[in-house]
């Protein structure tokens, strides 16, 4: 009986693997065991090399990314189920780096808490993968796999200070959400699946283009994006987020404010440019929806926040709804895609540089003052002006204004908007403009409380900050500048599509 | 004819998991409904996957239980962790954090 | 080019000026001199062992020879004019702008370009270009490039004629004079050196404007002299009175600025874009400008002649303008800066010549002014006990003399006028200060009386003065003003050749004259006769302050002589001998810039009536004063402040006569209690509150604003402005930031309903709409 | 000097920031060679101004010099390209000489919290920000730079500051930065209006014609402009932020603020606005020219309701930059000469007027005009000074003042074609009323703070010094230049005239209007009677000589 069952059974062969695109996976893989092994080998006495390890780790990954990069053709694995493209390659070269220095940020942090430190950076490391693995992820399940690897241990993270309350809160909050969104998420797949009776986006794609609209599908499509929605924090899928970033320990918070953020943002696109690529009719208004309502309700809400991270928490909230704008008006046409896809990816880039600036200076600041209320932000300047022009550079930037950074992100998303010269992209720019102003003004009344308030205790010791914070700083801020002195940096990575894959 | 059925019980199981997600104070009982939604995924799945008989459905029912099991893992752990510092599972009691 | 040519390329020289001599060429030292000792005053004054006085007086002096030199040069040129049978002049160009300039440039800077060196070229540009036969000129006119705007290029240079020779002689002279009067009289001041560099200063500034040859740099400096005046007033600043009256004398003079801007720029662009005086004149004259726009220019032009020139309800600065140092009052507030508006009529006369209409109507603006403030000024003399402000009104009055002779088309009347005035009441003045300097006071009914003791020269030459002033023949004051009174051609006078008859002014004249002759009377009873009533023994000043008085006095005697009327000893009144007219020959321009404007034939008539009017104000006078008060005072043994004053308590209408003199018609209480006090007060404190509470409200909410505009004072406007305008739209948003906040329970299960509420609304919208 | 010509503009910009990197190396606390870094820097900057002044070509004044031009963001078109002609190089030889004097002028009065590090860094980022702005001539660039200068000011208010500092530091900042908005907003719009092509601004000036932008379409753009300039500049009723910015800044920030930062907004006008939309500057024209006048009379009478002296100094400034718009609004090369040479005078003047007045606060501790007074007595030469700068500010022909002023009254007299008459006519008489006003407010407060005997209260203080070496130093290029180009004003029309011309028949060309905004005065007079026969004449006489 089983006999005659097996004798069905086709012979397997082992589809080609192209190894040097699967390269920056297999080292993460590589390091993150290495890093768990030497837990387990040295216990303690691991806690000296780890961070150095892990941030090896992430560069080491960087190398074969770059020869991909130079290489230059895209590759196509698993009857494209796993796909490297230019724009593979860009994310996970930034997914690299914003985890190198969110290890920058951890080092001191991690070190002198009293936790297990080398579980972390294994953590972190896994994650990674998780992400860059998302980067290249085209077909549903792997996208699901991709998703799960990186949000486990985000969550293990977030709940890294077990003994903190908020700590636990924070990680139990993050992980029943997601797990609730990723659940539903899934049901939304499942639907998908039945529907088009593939995972692969690009077949999907095709059969959602040609096939008519069933109320199903736009189900499955509600379901599947609001499970990323609820991973870039989207409203009204964001209720987690302020929580979680204020509980966790900061380079979390800053690994999730970015990284994780960037990589629900990577599933978004592929599943917009690939798989829905014809449902414009969909996804369009709802994009339109989150936008609008993230940009808005984000920044309202921050203006009454007393707490730096939790202000950044919904200053998040309001990018990702800067971010998503784009992804309103993508189905116009080819040309709007490709200049929606750019602005979504610039505005990544961009944003990873300043977000982990501003978490770099919170991090520093914290080191003295032990808190995040903006209040002990008071007459920072007089004591650490450094810090104060950083964090004014980072801020400024967020707030858009020009030679940081920033400006270049919210021109290119207003570029966006208006060049699809729709109904829908304009109001969407107004909406983006008004909030503009508003995001100024909080950004505004800190840096005011930085450069011109006294210090509350009169305590104007300076702050120490260890190498590889300043590390960290250094290369925000330069990378801040220099997006915004020479956005050309960015245009260039920026330039990728991904219609290829959908065929226009 | 025969998928319709599946399809009703996987959606019948979805709700009730939310209803169990949303509802239910303690902790292992939420766990215990996010299994339930994630469930009635894998059914939706290998219905599909028998319905247009490929092997796809069946793989990702397979991917999900995994996932599954390492989801519930680290959320056990959660509560656990929860337990020991507050000696309760009641979700409604975790507020610190708010506004 | 490049920037070391940039500065060249500024003054590019030409000039068109008949062959004349070396001092006709280079006038422009002249006021260049005191300019210089003005800056070397300035820097190194404090180091000179006088204090800077000896660099001015030598400067001005220096100036002075010059001036002699340049007008007796004049007087030749202007003889040899004459002689020119075909009259041309010989024009010389030297032009430094290269090819180098665009096109729009060069049609421009060819109104001066008129290349050739043997070229033959009249006066002034556009009558060449036009090539129309033009009126013989005489004037010698050198001009540089000052600036390019708009692609014409502007000039600034030197426009001698006769006006302008004698203006040179005039303000030399009095100026090196009150130098060397000052010596003393301010010797020991606190800010001696300052004192003199501004006398520089004024000096350069006058000649400046008196050699003016287009009429920015007419308004150029029109204003310095203003301000020289302004720092003279104010020169001792520390008491707020003085620098009250500087501030009232340069706002006032502010005031008819505007008619001087205005006028200018509507005569600029009548005349198609250019500033120079004789292209503007000619323009004027060949009629090639429009009645109405010449009408405009001319009014405008006056109300700045009635504030520089003090005419009647502009005037109230000058009396004030006595709390400067005395000299400065006889330089700048009686011989010379007072007159720049006769003067500036004098020089734009086309203007005001087809702008009033004057030939041929029997009244107009500008002679009614004139008359109005003869009359005017004089009853004002009356009330003044300051010896200076009687000084100052009958200055006030003796403008209006000239205004009005411009009025009335008696164009060499005036200038004679202004010719002769200078000397006698620079005189006066400085005769007063000598008084004062020796009894410490300007108040004449206090501090005075019987001084012809104490200061015989002064006297002598007061009184020489005094009688110039009242018109009495034989000197210099009586031609001058007989000659006006001709001019009015009034019943007849002068009939066959008057430009108008002006009845009116005939009269206001001899009643002006009356009234002279009657204050000044009274002026020097109170000064020089009865007994002294102030403390201390006076005694005569010194030299440097009484040969001053000297040799003005003789001016004040002699300056008449200049221009007999024709037919007096010789000649008859058709054709005048040499001697006759020699002033308005040697002064009067002839050009195709000036009016064809009539001689008026004197009469003997008019000027015996003139000198018994002139007569009958003084006997009046000596009868009230000499004989009724002083024989009062004598028998009373009262002193003069102690008696009864006649006329004024006795008669009810006398007294609110009196009563309205003596507050000067009330007008300086309109001035500073009304007008400036409103602009001052509710006026810029309603714009200021309008600022601070429309304004800055509408920057918040526009309706909260209107609310409570009324009944916030400055301070919480602001801080409503803080929570507005930093809030922006705000208050609203932070509101409503504040409610959303509410969502954010920290429940995590309610969040986790709002997330699939959220997905399943949007899928039934969705499902519903797709 | 080819090098120079490549690479002059750009060393102009970017070494104060060097500056500041190096600065940044030293620590706090040795003041000594901040100051020196930060003085040499501006020096160099300065001596690279005088080169480029020999260098310059004033016979192509008006065409750009020493130009250079990169791709900066192909995507959008985006070029760095700078360039220098005449309208913009006296602007930027202002701002290149007053950067140096504030730093001398701080050498030893640095504002509380005393921070010489970060304050001359911050003058150093500003510096670099408005020569930018100035040799700007692409769009983007522009508004890059424009923005630049908002911060380090608005921390130089809100941390040197006076009492009201934050309030009035982060109304400076959202006032302009909303205006800046709206300015970006109105570029894009043109940019994509204009087809998208570029944002040169002589490259749009030509696509505007090309891509035929309606009417309506350039009335809402320039609109834009307009609000995004005027509120800087400030005109009339965007003008609440400068008094409380000037009175709240300190010295050194006022004067800068006065100095240059108000240019920005005037020079956009000149340089942008008008060129670009020719059309619509017709239509806003008599508009402006209305807020303008407002402005004259309106500022005049907030200086005589004015207690303190700086908010009385700040509130001169809204009357004067009054004169400019006028000017501007006439839309005659007249006007817009004018316009340039106002700015630079009121640059020198008021720059002048906030030294001294720095000067009297550090002596009086107060600025209160009630409590001041005897200035000349007990400072002779500042008191002088003050008179000095006085006079200038009022207008007084021989004086720089004058020359920015009486040309624009006089332009008023006959705007371009195309505008009203006789409107501008009363503009003109309006603003003529405005300079009595000017001497009103100016004499006064001369009158109250330097004339008369010192106040018991501050009589015989011994702080009370007369001007010392470093304020002489800083000063007295300012009042000789005030002087000479009062004498020799063709300094700075004969550079300007040209380069104005030009930018105004550029309209011509490209507003392709029914001759509408026709530049030079002389052709806007041709409505009037007079100079065309004048012309004609010349034509004929200069002809005849030829022959």
């Amino acid at each position: 009986m089983s006999a005659a069952v097996l004798a069905q059974v086709v012979p397997f062969e082992r589809p080609p693997i192209d190894w040097h695109a699967v390269a920056p996976e297999l080292i993460l893989l590589g390091f993150g065991a290495l890093l768990t092994l030497i837990d387990a080998v040295y216990l303690e006495r691991g806690r000296k090399f780890t961070s150095a390890l892990a941030g090896i780790g992430l560069l080491a990954a960087l190398v074969p990314v770059v020869t991909l990069a130079i290489d230059g053709n895209d590759r196509y694995m698993f009857n494209d189920a796993y796909v490297v493209d230019n724009f593979a390659l860009v994310m996970k070269a930034m997914f690299l780096l914003s985890g190198y220095v969110v290890v920058l940020l951890s080092t001191n942090y991690i070190s002198e808490g009293d936790y297990w430190e080398n579980e972390y950076y294994g953590m972190l490391i896994s994650s990674v993968l998780g992400m860059i693995v998302m980067a290249s992820a085209r077909d549903l399940i792997t996208i699901f796999v991709a998703l799960e690897l990186l949000s486990i241990p985000a969550y293990l993270m977030a709940t890294w200070r077990k003994r903190d309350l908020k700590s636990n809160e924070a990680g139990l909050k993050y992980y029943l959400m997601g797990v609730f969104a990723s659940a539903v998420m899934l049901y939304g797949m499942s639907l998908l699946y039945g529907v088009t009776g593939t995972t692969i986006l690009a077949d999907m794609g095709e059969v959602l283009n040609t096939g008519e609209s069933t109320s199903v599908v736009s189900l499955a499509i509600v379901f599947v994006i609001a499970g990323f929605a609820f991973k870039v924090s989207a409203v009204p899928f964001h209720t987690w987020a302020p929580d979680t970033y204020e509980g966790a320990p900061t380079p979390v918070t800053a690994f999730l404010a970015v990284a994780s953020k960037a990589a629900g943002f990577v599933a978004l696109v592929q599943l917009v440019f690939v798989g829905f690529w014809g449902r414009g009719d969909v996804y369009e208004p709802l994009m339109w929806v989150l936008a609008a309502a993230s940009m808005t309700v984000g920044n309202l809400v921050a203006l009454r926040q007393t707490n730096m991270v939790r202000m950044m928490a919904y200053s998040g909230i309001a990018s990702a709804g800067y971010i998503m704008a784009p992804l309103a008006v993508a189905g116009v046409s080819g040309d709007v895609a490709d200049e929606a896809l750019r602005a979504v990816v610039t505005y990544l880039v961009i944003y990873a540089a300043m977000n982990l600036g501003v978490f770099a200076v919170i991090l520093g600041i914290a080191r003295k003052t032990k808190s995040a209320e903006i209040s002990s932000y008071a007459g920072l300047f007089q004591y650490a002006p450094g810090l104060t022009v950083v964090m004014t550079v980072f801020l400024m930037a967020l707030a858009g204004i020009p030679p940081f950074g920033g400006w270049w992100a919210k021109f290119v998303v207003f570029r966006a908007l208006v060049n699809a010269d729709t109904t829908m992209g304009y109001s969407l720019a107004v909406i983006a403009a008004v909030n503009s102003v508003i995001a100024l003004y909080y950004y505004l009344s800190v840096l005011r409380t930085m450069w011109a308030d006294e210090a509350p205790d009169g305590d104007v010791t300076p702050i120490r900050i260890p190498a590889s914070l300043v590390g960290a700083l250094g290369l925000t801020a330069l990378a801040t500048m220099a997006f915004g002195v020479y956005p050309k940096l960015v245009d260039t990575v920026a330039d990728v599509s991904l219609l290829v894959g959908a065929g226009g | 004819m025969m998928l319709n059925q599946f399809l009703l019980l996987a959606a019948a199981l979805f709700c009730i998991g939310v209803y169990g997600v949303l509802t239910r104070r303690n902790g292992v009982l939420v766990l215990m409904s996010v299994e339930l939604i994630l469930n009635a995924v894998n059914i939706n799945l290998v219905a599909f996957g028998a319905f247009q008989d490929n092997v796809m459905g069946d793989v990702f029912a397979v991917f999900v239980i995994a996932v599954a099991a390492a989801e519930v893992g680290v959320g056990l752990a959660m509560v656990l962790l929860m337990y020991r510092n507050r000696k309760s599972i009641d979700f409604t009691e975790v507020d610190m954090l708010k506004g | 080019m490049s920037l070391l040519t940039l500065a060249v390329e500024a003054v590019p020289e030409v000039s068109f000026t008949s062959e004349a001599n070396w001092f006709l060429e280079n006038v422009w030292i002249i006021p260049l001199l005191p300019a210089l000792s003005f800056l070397g005053i300035l820097f190194f004054g404090k180091r000179m062992p006088k204090g800077g006085a000896e660099l001015g007086i030598a400067a001005i002096g220096a100036a002075f020879i010059l001036a002699i030199l340049t007008n007796v040069a004049w007087l030749d040129h202007r003889d040899n004019f004459d002689g020119v049978a075909e009259s041309k002049l010989h024009g010389v160009v030297e032009d430094s702008h290269g090819e180098d300039h665009g096109d729009e440039d060069d049609h421009a800077s060819a109104i001066l370009n008129v290349d050739g060196v043997a070229e033959d070229v009249t006066l002034t540009a556009l009558a060449e270009e036009g090539g129309e036969e033009s009126h013989p000129a005489v004037a010698v006119l050198k001009q540089r490039e000052w600036l390019v705007n708009g692609g014409v290029s502007f000039l600034v240079g030197t426009l001698l004629d006769g006006p302008s020779v004698i203006m040179l002689f005039v303000v030399t002279m009095i100026s090196l004079l009150v130098h060397i009067y000052s010596t003393d009289y301010v010797s020991g001041d606190r800010r001696y050196t300052h004192y003199f560099a501004f006398l520089s200063l004024f000096s350069a500034s006058m000649l400046f404007f008196v050699l003016s040859s287009s009429t920015l740099q007419l308004i150029a400096a029109w204003e310095l002299v203003g301000v020289c005046s302004f720092a003279l007033i104010g020169h001792w600043w520390e008491e707020k009175p003085n620098s009250d009256a500087a501030l009232k004398a340069f706002l006032t003079n502010r005031v008819g600025d505007i008619g001087l801007l205005v006028g200018m720029i509507i005569l600029f662009f009548s005349a198609g874009g250019t500033f120079d005086i004789t292209t503007i004149n000619e323009k004027v004259v060949a009629g090639e400008i429009s009645q109405t726009a010449v009408t405009w220019a001319a009014i405008s032009l006056t109300a700045a002649v009635m504030s520089k020139s003090g005419q009647f309800i502009l005037h109230t600065w000058l009396p004030d303008a006595m709390a400067g140092p005395t000299p400065v009052s006889a330089l700048i507030h009686a011989a010379t800066m007072v007159v720049a508006g006769v003067f500036m009529i004098a020089r734009l006369y086309p203007v005001f010549w087809q702008g009033y209409a004057i030939s041929g109507s029997s009244i107009n603006g500008l002679a009614i002014i004139g008359a109005v403030t003869v009359v005017f000024a004089g009853l004002l003399a009356f009330v003044q006990n300051d010896i200076k402000k009687v000084l100052a009104y009958s200055t006030v009055s003796q403008l209006g003399y000239m205004v009005m002779a411009l009025g009335v088309g008696a164009w060499t009347a005036a200038i004679f006028h202004l010719f002769t005035h200078a000397f006698f009441k620079a005189g006066l003045f400085l005769g007063s200060g000598s008084v004062a300097h020796s009894v410490h006071s300007f108040d004449m009914k206090k501090d005075m009386g019987g001084m012809k003791e104490f200061m015989p020269t002064t006297y002598k030459t007061f009184i020489i003065c005094s009688i110039a002033l009242m018109g009495i023949f034989p000197t210099s004051g009586f031609w001058s003003k007989d000659e006006i009174l001709v001019g009015t051609g009034g019943f007849g006078v002068g009939a066959e050749a008057a430009n108008g008859s002006y009845h009116l002014m005939l009269v206001m004249g001899l009643v002006g004259a009356a009234l002279t002759g009657a204050y000044m009377t009274r002026a020097i009873y109170l000064t020089f006769f009865g007994e002294f009533r102030g403390h201390g023994t006076p005694h005569e000043s010194g030299p440097r302050i009484t040969i001053p008085l000297i040799i003005l006095s003789v001016f004040a005697i002699g300056a008449g002589f200049l221009n007999f009327p024709p037919g007096f000893l010789t000649g008859s009144a058709k054709e005048p001998s040499a001697w006759q007219e020699r002033f308005g020959h040697f002064v009067e321009p002839a050009a195709a810039y000036f009016p064809a404007i009539s001689h008026s034939v004197p009469s003997w008539g008019l000027a015996i009536v003139a000198s018994v009017v002139g007569l009958v104000g003084p006997a009046l006078a000596y009868f009230y004063y000499f004989v009724k008060v002083d024989g009062l005072a004598k028998e009373t043994g009262e002193k003069l402040t102690g008696l009864p004053n006649g006329l004024t308590t006795t008669n009810g209408l006398a007294r609110t006569g009196h009563q309205v003199l003596v507050n000067k018609y009330y007008l300086d209480w309109l001035y500073q209690g009304v007008i400036v006090a409103a602009v001052k007060g509710p006026i810029a404190k309603a714009a200021y509150w309008f600022n601070q509470n429309v304004l800055d409200e509408v920057v918040n909410t526009a309706g909260r604003s209107s609310v409570r505009a009324g009944q916030f004072v400055y301070k919480n406007i602001d801080q409503a402005v803080i929570d507005g305008a930093v809030n922006g739209s705000g208050q609203l948003s932070t509101n409503s930031g504040q409610g959303l906040r509410k969502v954010q329970t920290g429940k995590v299960q309610q969040y986790a309903a709002i997330l699939f509420a959220g997905a399943t609304i949007l899928a039934g919208i969705f499902i519903v709409l797709v | 000097m080819e090098f120079l010509q490549e690479w002059g503009l750009t060393l102009a910009i970017f070494l104060p920031l060097v500056g500041v990197a190096v600065m940044m190396a030293f620590p706090k606390s040795d003041e000594a060679t901040h100051k020196v870094i930060a003085l040499a820097t501006s020096l160099v900057v300065a001596a690279i101004g005088v080169l480029l002044l020999f260098d310059f070509d004033f016979d192509r004044a008006d065409e750009m010099q020493w130009a250079v031009s990169h791709d900066w963001i192909d995507i959008i078109r985006t070029q760095y390209s700078i360039g220098i002609d005449g309208m913009s190089l006296p602007l930027l030889l202002l701002t290149m000489l007053i950067t140096p004097l504030v730093i001398i002028y701080s050498w030893n009065h640095f504002p509380e919290p005393h921070n010489p590090k970060a304050f001359l860094m911050l003058i150093l980022v500003l510096h670099a920000g408005m020569i930018g702005t100035f040799v700007a001539r692409d769009l983007v660039l522009f508004f890059v730079f424009f923005e630049v200068v908002l911060l380090p000011m608005f921390f130089m208010i809100a941390v040197w500051g006076g009492e009201d500092r934050r309030y009035a530091s982060l109304k400076f900042f959202l006032y302009t930065l909303f205006g800046s908005a709206l300015m970006l907003v109105s570029f894009l719009a043109l940019f994509f209006l204009a087809g998208g092509e570029t944002f040169s601004i002589t490259g749009l000036a030509d696509a505007v014609v090309e891509n035929g932008v309606s009417r309506n379409a350039q009335l809402w753009v320039f609109g834009g402009m307009l609000l995004g300039f005027g509120v800087k500049v400030p005109m009339f009723p965007f003008h609440t932020w400068l008094p409380d910015a000037h009175t709240q800044a300190p010295t050194q920030g006022s004067v800068i603020l006065a100095a240059v930062l108000l240019k920005l907004g005037t020079y956009g006008f000149v340089r942008i606005a008008i060129p670009i939309l020719p059309e619509a500057a017709v239509a806003w024209a008599p508009w402006i020219g209305l807020l303008a006048v407002i402005g004259i009379i309106y500022g005049a009478l907030g200086c005589l309701a004015q207690t303190d002296m700086k908010r009385l100094i700040a509130f001169s400034s809204v009357a004067h930059m009054g004169y400019v718009m006028l000017g501007i609004a006439t839309l005659t090369d007249w006007g817009i000469n004018a316009a340039v040479f106002g700015m630079v005078a009121h640059g020198l003047i008021t720059g002048m007027l906030f030294f001294v007045a720095g000067s009297v606060k550090e002596r009086y501790h107060t600025l209160e005009i009630k409590r001041l007074g005897g200035l000349l007595v007990q400072a002779p030469r500042m008191g002088w000074i003050l008179g000095f700068i006085s006079m200038a500010s009022l207008g007084l022909p021989g004086l720089a003042g004058f020359w920015g002023e009486f040309p624009a009254i006089l332009a008023a007299y006959n705007p371009a074609n195309g505008l009203p008459v006789g409107l501008f006519r009363v503009y003109m008489v309006i603003a003529a009323l405005g300079t009595v006003l000017a001497a009103g407010y100016l004499l006064w407060l001369l009158q109250r703070t330097a004339m008369g005997e010192p106040s018991e209260e501050f009589a015989n203080d011994p702080h009370i010094t007369d001007t010392n070496r470093e304020e002489w130093l800083a000063w007295s290029p300012l009042l000789v230049l005030i002087l000479v180009f009062g004498l020799v004003p063709g300094l700075i029309f004969n550079v300007t005239d040209d380069a104005v011309d030009a930018n105004l028949s550029d309209c011509l060309s490209a507003g392709d209007l029914d001759s509408s905004v026709k530049g030079s005065f002389d052709i806007g007079l041709c409505e009037r009677e007079g100079i065309d026969e004048a012309l004609a004449q010349l034509n004929v006489a200069i002809a005849g000589d030829e022959g």
